[in-house]
């Protein structure tokens, strides 16, 4: 083992040798540099190895020759050896970075930059605390001197700010330093740890300013302007390595001072660290410009990680590995953003959209952004879910908000910059150039945090049960993105249509039914890829991380299991989403609805396990801490995916501008896991009379009013696919009622609802989608009278909307019948009805859809359209003969789902006689209605065939016009406004207040925040004034407190 | 009234100026300066509103008669411009940019008459008829009855009678004849 | 009962519906032909009209869909019979209504009106598309305050089979859902006359301004099966109507002065009130009708 | 008067130093006034840390004739606490780099605004 | 406004006039009959052409009698159920509406009103016809399904009556569009229509109100009448 002296005996060394041979060339001095840091990560990584294999024992090393406290001395346990490998390495891969820049600066840059590592790793394993503060000096020193190199007045103003706030910062630490002496006679922290200096009469003092010290270090919020400007003003390598370095070095000072002030301050600590990441979360949305933004995102991460590391004592044994994830995530994704941010060079976000010019650097991006959040696989996913977890488990509920808001806030503004890279115009901004040695750097951020990601799941308990070969697949498409689409797309039919057979025999029937919505359903849209062109880059890979989070969410046996597969699965239909044109802002507040439930079962699941200690999903069918909320929130969460009332403002917008074959995925698939979650939540909570049944009829009233307000909207839109994802909304709606009624024949009908709606949804979403491929518009009145181009498109259509309609013979009617009966054995009449006239009006636009683009006028533009895609017509043929199944057989699907439910419903199944349905209220033969209906059909259109088999084709403007004859077919086709009327008497109803409410919540978030950081007002004076006020105010709660 | 004639007068030199009512008078004014006038009464003198624009066909004197008649709201009253321009290629300088209704006046005028608006918007469009292709109806030379026997298969046998000598004799067989004999039966 | 002579009655139930359902339509036009001081059409002119159209020599069509209109609403028609039980306690005048209950009534009626929405759209003619979007929406609000009363009555019998229903109200007319329950009973007879789209409630098919709306593109046979169609589908509802509230029919004497009084009521209504604009005759039921409907169901949620 | 000895008035002095600087630092708005608040700041800090290390009737740690020619007796009885001294002389070391820093900013800070008003360089705000 | 402030739309419209006046001094096609070019989804040129792509504009075919005793039948069912295309083309339009009154009450013969050509048998052309609407009537009357009747009314449609020597009314109806029933009389009354009508009805039930026919069989020579003077021929040559 090379003794951890030696990282500063090099950094010195080369220090003073540079000085001398700086003659001999920058590239020659800047090589010197990185050999030195090199070495020291060599030397960090030796020990770091050692301990992680545990033969290694923690080594003092004692300077001068003396014991302490006479001189100084070091440690090297293995926290110290982990953190200076960080330093080290971020100094290491950053020095290649910035190694052009701080060539240019001259030698003194470069030595300064070692210098600064040095201070950093001496700031870590030192045990003497007044050596601390000299080094955390130098570190600064070091810091405000590298941004001095630099020029221009912005960032220079930014480092004289600096160096102002960190004088003060010192001066604290110095008098607490001096009184920690007095009182205890030793600088020494073991020393002082072992003093019970807290004990001593006027050592609180002492300890409360060493403590403020350390804390303002770490940029708390508010007195944090100084590190903002730093974030900007400073060179993006430099950036990078404040705050992957510096701040990771300050943050295990905090951790390694804290024995000293003993365990009363964990409370602060936490407090503040709270405080911050809300704060500087909430204040980020305000941002536009990135650098800044990044700051505020860096400080946020630091706070959280100040709270985690106040709660060590509750956390206890967990604490390391949730630290340890969320600090590695920050740290390798915020130093890949800040150099991204330098290759970039756009100051505000929209210019971002110049990465979709390098499409790597969007992956990059996108990893970056997704483990800040917290996305599985990276390791703040487990961490964070650890966090959730044990606080919830002890009782910290207001915490658990206080996080999840502030990852909410720091969502919102990562997430809209993201979708500026993804989608905001850049025809204007040139490509940036590419400097390898500025991208190498990137990549390795970017590659260490899947690599560590997958050893995070691995090193917990519950993680390493996760099944990553769905996602090693996802992969793979990344790798061979370059391939033409037909390889592609067999591929991942094949990969998927090979996972279901693996899989399809461990599930039990109940969840069989979704997996095979998800998977013969992705099977089917995905064939409708085929008709597109080219390599259609990026699609496949999130096609199929959607899929693989839905089939996890299916096999998934641990609640974190769940919750992976569900943030899989949001991640890839965020993709998915955000491909279609002007899919940007919907994209966003998919994204951010998704996020706020998937909270919401995060902290379900948190509260799930307080009284069982257990990771099996089944905890969710016996909760019995909070229960109400604990189900209330597990049903809040799944209702985002289902897009109820109050919640749905994404899905038109999401679903009506996405990819003609993306539509069907996210709607007719996509929002089943909802469901899907609901029926595992609403079996959690058992049958319906107990002390839930409140809580089942909130949610049927919220079913209800879904489906009115769904189908309300529906009637007026314009554009076809957004009338499609209205009814949706109000489809789900019947399906969330349904579930909510809690008896055998109300979950048959949600049962049933759920397969024909993916049924009719898939064909009409792919129809519609096919059609506006060949005639390259959404909007219904663009189009018209396609029956005669387009007659395999009109005859799904048509299908699709009859069997949606609940018009006897096909197949929905099976659910309206079942709807009734559900309704009059439960006796929730007025939902019932509300919903009964839900579907009366789906009626409207129903006829609307077919009449606008099928009947009526052709357009000019589309005499000579072709009919749509064979591969979009294999699929859409295949879910019509399920439909046609249905209709003519219905037992065959619902006798089996009466089985499937009967365990958990027992009571008053249907009873089947020979085909034929019968409840306690009402019966039903469905193969003989069908007969019936289709015989007199058959009947009256042979008579009308054979009378009229003579009969003269007639052309479109054939008609009777007053003795007039139309001009145009875009003035002779009636499609605009259709339902005026029906307007004039219902629009009360359609009044967006739902969208009214989130819009005001998000401009009072706004406002807040915009009013809030006007204290950041630039001046340094007053950023001083801050720290003091801070450390007063601090003073002044912690005495009263 | 007598001041705005005035006026007009020693500007344009009216002529012909005839007080039909105390508050309106007619007056001819030469075909370069109506146009102008006009604008001058609009802008100036108040008469905001355009009220119609007629022409008489004066076949005697180998000319046409233009009316442009203005109102004006405020003091109620009305000024008529007549103005009389050659029968042979008849043109006239267009009002349109004035009124927008002038631009139908002369569209009917154009069809009726065969008088060239250039310029004037939509001119050239059908007003009353459509696919018109003889010459303007409304010139007196054009004879209708002419036109109507070449063009609508006229069936033989007719007869015409006077209504009032017809019924009179139907009915009054006996009483002499006393009343004026009409000029228009052939 | 044999299937084969349970054919043979239904067929010959269907033509005394149809029949019925001319002479009732015929003698409607002559008393409002009377009240108007005239003599009005001959009985025999819907017999005569329905022969003349089928006489028709031209025939032209749209395409596919323009057939599938009539047929859909003749099949919706006919369905709606099939699925109704005509007389109580008759076995060969049930048809074959133990298929399906209420439910399936209820939505059947929409199948033929679907079906002509999408043959009148096929004609291209803009004035079809104007009187579909007011039927329908129009229909969506009637829906709302039938569906009410309806239902109301589901559960006071505690069934959704009509011939229960029916068979709940017999003996004696007290007995009928109308005097049981008169508050759902008003809600689906006043929602009633929108079903049944007389004045004030025949916007859509307004016949000076928008040619007759829906079929205006419809002549000859199509029109021939229309008004067959449309005479079965009158007499249908009353029927319903009958079934639900004024206590079914025992024998065929019964259903016809009962369905004649029924269809009554909503000429009389017709004669008697000018015709309302479309979001005044949505508005109209979302008022008076929906507050019965409303309380109709109260009355049955304690 | 106890109180009033030499290692009291130093503590005071240091204190009422420290708030002079911090008044300074915090008031003044000439960029060399608060670099010359922080020299009062610092000095302030020293003396306190000096203060803090004296013990009455002791002297100062300097191992010279006077303590070192009687050598029977432990040296450590004669001289004040010596490592406040030790810490000083760094502080002093890092309280002169920071003021040169400082300084440096000043310079180019002027250059570049021709200025040296502290409220004219809030370029990055917000 | 007082100089020639005229804006870009008149501007346009001016520019349309003037290319129209070039192009119509002979043809007379409006500029929505014009052919036109429009882009399709594809990139690629559609070529329309109003006149003749919208419609099907076939020529008409006689479509006979078949059985005698089967169409007697026919006859007399068409004879006892006129519906008439409720169109008013003259003054003689006034002359209908009296027939729905107690006192006339056109009903009891069976004649009823329908608004729509599609639906109608019976075109009552209500005395004189100008030029323009004759161009309407003959749209009308061609939707119409065959068999089908006119019934002219008035002098007007006989020889012009008083509208002899009109530029823009015809003279003679039978040499545009057949007639069944004529009705002398400026204008006849409601009685002289009823009459009519029961003319009519003779003339179906013997068969002899095969009009309908005659137009298709001496469809040019119609043709070539109507076009003679609507020299602004818009329409395919037949309104299916």
């Amino acid at each position: 083992m090379v003794t951890p002296i030696y990282i500063v005996a090099t950094a010195l060394g080369v220090g003073f040798a540079i000085g001398v041979l700086n003659k001999l060339g920058r590239n020659f001095t800047g090589g010197l540099v990185l050999t030195a840091i090199a070495f020291m990560t060599f030397i960090s990584f030796q020990w770091f190895a050692g301990f992680y294999s545990g033969n290694q024992l923690p080594e003092y090393i004692f300077t001068a020759g003396f014991q302490p406290p006479l001189s100084i001395n070091l440690l090297m346990g293995p926290f110290e050896a982990f953190f200076s490998l960080m330093v080290n390495a971020i100094g290491l891969v950053g020095g290649i970075y910035m190694f052009n820049s701080l060539k240019e600066r001259g030698s003194n840059a470069q030595v300064v930059y070692l210098i600064l590592l040095m201070g950093l790793n001496v700031m870590i394993m030192t045990r003497d605390i007044f050596n601390l503060f000299v080094f955390m000096e130098i570190a600064s020193i070091s810091i405000a001197g590298l941004i001095l190199l630099e020029s221009g007045t912005r960032s220079m103003g930014a480092g004289f700010k600096y160096i102002l706030a960190t004088s003060v910062i010192s001066s604290f630490l110095l008098i607490g330093v001096i009184f920690a002496y007095y009182f205890v006679g030793s600088l020494n922290i073991d020393d002082l740890i072992t003093s019970n200096l807290h004990l001593v009469k006027g050592g609180s003092i002492a300890i409360f300013l060493i403590m403020m010290a350390v804390i303002l270090e770490l940029k708390p919020f508010p007195a944090n302007g100084w590190g903002l400007d730093v974030y900007e003003g400073s060179d993006a390598g430099l950036s990078a390595v404040i705050s992957g370095a510096s701040a990771s070095a300050s943050l295990y000072v905090l951790y390694k001072l804290m024995a000293i002030a003993g365990p009363e301050w964990n409370y602060y600590i936490s407090l503040l660290g709270a405080i911050t990441f809300v704060g500087s979360n909430l204040l980020g949305i305000k941002q536009e410009n990135t650098r800044r933004m990044l700051g505020y995102s860096s400080i946020g991460q630091l706070g959280l990680l100040t709270l985690i590391i106040g709660f060590k004592d509750i956390l206890g044994e967990n604490t390391i590995y949730i630290a340890f994830g969320i600090l590695i995530s920050h740290y390798l994704a915020k130093a890949g953003l800040f150099w991204l941010s330098g290759i970039i060079k756009s100051k505000g976000l929209k210019g971002w959209s110049v990465v979709r010019k390098h499409p790597f650097f969007l992956f990059l991006m996108g990893t970056f952004v997704f483990a800040l959040i917290g996305f599985p696989p990276f390791p703040s996913f487990f961490a964070k879910w650890t966090l959730v977890m044990d606080l919830t488990a002890t009782g910290n509920i207001a915490w658990v908000v206080a996080i999840l808001f502030g990852s909410m806030m720091e969502a919102v503004y990562l997430f809209r910059w993201l979708g500026y890279a993804i989608k905001a115009e850049n025809d204007h901004i040139e490509p940036v150039k590419i400097e390898w040695s500025k991208i190498i750097p990137v990549w390795i951020a970017a590659l260490s945090l899947y690599g560590i990601g997958y050893y995070t799941a691995q090193l917990s308990e519950i993680g390493s049960g996760i099944n990553f070969i769905p996602f090693l697949f996802v992969a793979v498409l990344l790798a061979l993105d370059f391939l033409p689409i037909f390889i592609k797309n067999t591929l991942a039919i094949a990969g998927m249509a090979y996972y279901f057979y693996t899989v399809y025999p461990s599930l039990d029937n109940l969840r069989l039914i979704f997996e095979v919505i998800f998977m013969v359903g992705g099977i089917l849209a995905l064939i409708a890829g085929y008709a597109y062109k080219g390599t259609r880059s990026g699609f496949y890979p999130v096609a199929i991380l959607m899929y693989a989070g839905l089939t996890g969410i299916i096999e998934a046996n641990t609640t974190l299991e769940f919750f992976y597969g569900w943030e899989l699965m949001t991640a890839g239909s965020y993709f998915l989403i955000i491909r279609g044109k002007r899919s940007m802002p919907h994209g966003l507040s998919y994204m951010l609805f998704s996020i706020g439930g998937a909270y919401a079962l995060l902290a379900a699941f948190g509260m799930a396990q307080v009284s069982q200690i257990s990771s099996d999903l089944d905890i969710i069918n016996h909760i019995t801490y909070l229960p109400q909320w604990a189900y209330g929130l597990l049903i809040a969460g799944f209702l985002t995916k289902t897009a109820s009332v109050g919640l749905h403002i994404w899905l038109p917008g999401a679903h009506g501008e996405a990819e003609s074959d993306v539509s069907p995925m996210v709607s007719a698939i996509l929002l089943k896991a909802g469901v899907f979650g609901l029926v595992l939540a609403l079996i959690g909570m058992g049958a319906a009379d107990n002390q839930f049944s409140g809580l089942a009829y909130t949610l049927g009233w919220v079913g209800a009013i879904t489906a009115l307000v769904g189908n309300l909207m529906a009637v007026f839109q314009e554009d076809a696919k957004r009338l499609l994802a209205y009814s949706s909304i109000g489809q789900l709606g019947y399906i969330v009622f349904a579930l909510a009624i809690m008896t055998h024949l109300g979950w048959l009908t949600a049962f049933t609802y759920s397969i024909n709606h993916f049924m009719y949804k898939a064909i009409l979403f792919l129809t519609i989608g096919a059609v506006v491929l060949r005639v390259g518009t959404h909007d219904m009145y663009k189009m018209g009278g396609l029956i005669s181009r387009m007659p395999f498109a009109f005859i799904a259509v048509l299908i699709g909307i009859i069997a949606l309609s609940g018009v006897p013979p096909l197949s929905g009617f099976a659910g309206k019948w079942l709807f009734y009966n559900a309704v009059l054995d439960k006796g929730w009449y007025f939902q019932g009805i509300i919903v009964f006239f839900a579907g009366g009006i789906a009626f409207l636009y129903l006829w609307r859809l077919i009449h606008t683009i099928f009947l009526g006028q052709l357009k000019d533009n589309h005499r000579n359209v072709k009919d749509i895609s064979i591969w979009f017509a294999i699929p859409i043929y295949i879910l019509i003969m399920g439909i046609m199944v249905f209709s003519v057989k219905p037992e065959w699907v619902l006798q089996p789902l009466g089985e499937i439910l009967a365990p958990y419903f027992p009571n008053g199944q249907v009873n089947w006689v020979a085909g034929s349905a019968s409840t306690a209220l009402g019966y039903w033969s469905g193969t003989k209605v069908f007969i019936t209906v289709v015989g007199v059909f058959a009947i009256a259109f042979a008579f009308l065939a054979i009378s009229t088999r003579k009969a003269h084709k007639l052309k479109q403007f054939d008609i009777v016009f007053s003795g007039e004859r139309p001009d145009r077919p875009e003035t002779t086709h009636i499609a605009w406004n259709v339902f005026a009327g029906f307007y004039k008497a219902v629009w009360p109803a359609t009044i967006p207040l739902v969208e009214k409410f989130w819009d005001k919540v998000t401009e009072m978030l706004h406002d807040t925040a915009g009013f809030t950081r006007r204290i950041y007002s630039g001046n340094g004076q007053a950023y001083m004034l801050h720290l003091v006020l801070f450390v007063l105010v601090t003073y002044l709660v912690i005495i009263g407190g | 009234m007598k001041e705005l004639v005035e006026k007009l007068n020693t500007k344009y030199a009216l002529q012909d100026i005839i007080y039909q009512r105390d508050n309106m008078v007619f007056a001819t004014i030469s075909k370069e300066l109506v146009i102008e006038a006009i604008t001058y009464m609009r802008d100036y003198e108040g008469f905001a509103h355009f009220v119609m624009m007629s022409c008489a066909d004066w076949i005697e004197d180998n000319k046409f008669q233009l009316t442009y008649i203005l109102n004006n709201p405020q003091q109620r009253c009305d000024v008529a411009l007549r103005v009389m321009i050659e029968r042979e290629n008849p043109t006239m300088t267009s009002a349109h940019h004035l009124w927008k209704q002038v631009w139908t006046y002369q569209r009917e005028i154009r069809e009726a008459f065969g008088i060239q608006f250039p310029g004037s918007p939509r001119v050239e469009e059908n007003f009353v008829l459509e696919g018109w292709t003889d010459k303007p109806h409304m010139l007196r030379d054009f004879d209708t009855h002419e036109y109507a026997e070449k063009t609508y298969f006229p069936r033989g046998g007719r007869t015409t009678n006077d209504p009032a000598t017809y019924m009179r004799e139907k009915l009054y067989p006996n009483q002499p004849v006393t009343a004026k004999k009409n000029k228009n039966v052939e | 009962m044999n299937i084969y002579v349970k054919i043979a009655y239904t067929f010959l139930g269907l033509m005394i519906v149809l029949n019925w359902g001319m002479l009732m339509r015929v003698t409607f036009r002559k008393i409002g032909a009377r009240m108007a001081g005239r003599h009005g059409v001959p009985f025999r002119q819907p017999w005569i009209d329905l022969i003349k159209n089928i006489a028709v020599r031209t025939t032209l069509t749209h395409g596919v869909m323009f057939y599938l209109g009539p047929v859909f609403r003749f099949s919706g028609a006919v369905g709606l019979f099939l699925f109704m039980p005509i007389l109580f306690g008759k076995e060969a005048w049930m048809n074959f209504s133990f298929e399906g209950d209420l439910v399936l009534i209820l939505y059947f009626q929409l199948f033929g009106m679907l079906g002509m929405a999408l043959g009148a759209g096929e004609g291209g003619q803009p004035h079809s598309a104007i009187g579909i979007s007011r039927g329908l929406a129009q229909h969506a609000a009637v829906e709302l305050p039938m569906t009410m009363g309806i239902i109301a009555l589901a559960i006071q019998y505690q069934t959704l089979s009509i011939s229960e229903i029916v068979a709940a109200q017999q003996g004696g007319f007290l007995h009928w859902s109308f005097f049981t329950n008169p508050v759902a009973s008003a809600a689906i007879m006043l929602s009633a006359l929108g079903a049944f789209g007389y004045s004030p409630f025949n916007l859509v098919k307004a016949p000076n301004e928008i040619p007759i709306g829906p079929p205006t593109e419809y002549h000859g046979t199509y029109l021939g099966v229309l008004m067959t169609s449309g005479n079965i589908l009158g007499v249908m509802e009353t029927i319903l109507f009958m079934n639900l509230v004024f206590g079914g029919a025992t024998n065929w004497f019964e259903l016809i002065i009962k369905s004649f009084l029924i269809y009554f009521y909503a000429v009389f209504v017709g004669m008697v009130f000018p015709r309302f604009r479309i979001e005044q005759s949505v508005a109209w039921f979302f008022k008076i009708p929906l507050l019965l409907g409303f309380i109709a169901i109260l009355m049955y949620s304690f | 008067m106890e109180f009033i000895n030499l290692g009291n008035i130093g503590l005071i002095i240091g204190f009422l130093l420290i708030i002079v600087g911090f008044w300074g630092v915090l008031t003044q708005k000439n960029i060399i006034k608060i670099i010359i608040g922080f020299s009062i700041l610092n000095t302030g800090i020293n003396l306190l840390i000096v203060s803090l290390g004296y013990v009455k009737g002791k002297t100062a740690p300097i191992i010279d004739a006077t303590i070192a020619t009687e050598g029977n007796y432990n040296v450590a009885d004669k001289i004040v606490d010596p490592v406040p001294q030790a810490l000083v002389l760094t502080a002093i070391v890092i309280g002169f780099g920071i003021t040169a820093l400082m300084l440096a900013y000043a310079m180019k800070l002027y250059k570049a605004k021709k200025s040296l008003e502290i409220n004219k360089f809030n370029d990055l705000k917000w | 406004m007082s100089e020639l402030n005229i804006n870009s739309k008149v501007q346009e419209m001016l520019e349309r006039s003037e290319q129209n006046a070039k192009n119509s001094e002979k043809t007379f096609v409006r500029p929505e009959d014009e052919v036109r070019e429009v882009v399709a989804p594809d990139g690629s040129i559609i070529k329309i052409n109003p006149l003749y792509d919208y419609f099907s504009g076939e020529r008409p075919k006689e479509e006979k009698p078949k059985n005698a005793i089967v169409e007697k039948f026919l006859n007399w069912a068409r004879s006892e159920s006129i519906w008439v295309l409720g169109f008013g083309t003259g003054c003689g339009s006034i002359e209908i509406p009296p027939l729905v009154t107690p006192r006339y009450d056109m009903f009891r013969f069976g004649v009823q009103m329908r608004p729509t050509p599609r639906q109608s048998n019976a075109f009552i052309i209500s005395g004189y016809l100008s030029v323009k609407t004759l161009k309407r009537v003959i749209r009308s009357y061609e939707q119409m399904p065959s068999p089908k009747y006119v019934i002219a009314l008035g002098s007007c449609t006989i020889n012009g009556g008083m509208y002899y020597d009109s530029y823009s009314t015809i003279n003679r109806l039978d040499k545009y569009i057949p007639v069944d029933v004529y009705i002398a009389g400026c204008m006849p009354r409601p009685e002289a229509l009823l009459a009519g009508f029961g003319k009519l009805k003779e003339l179906i039930k013997e068969g002899k109100a095969e009009k309908a026919n005659e137009y298709a069989r001496n469809f040019d020579e119609y043709k070539a009448n109507q076009k003679k003077i609507i020299k602004d021929w818009n329409m395919p040559d037949y309104n299916w």
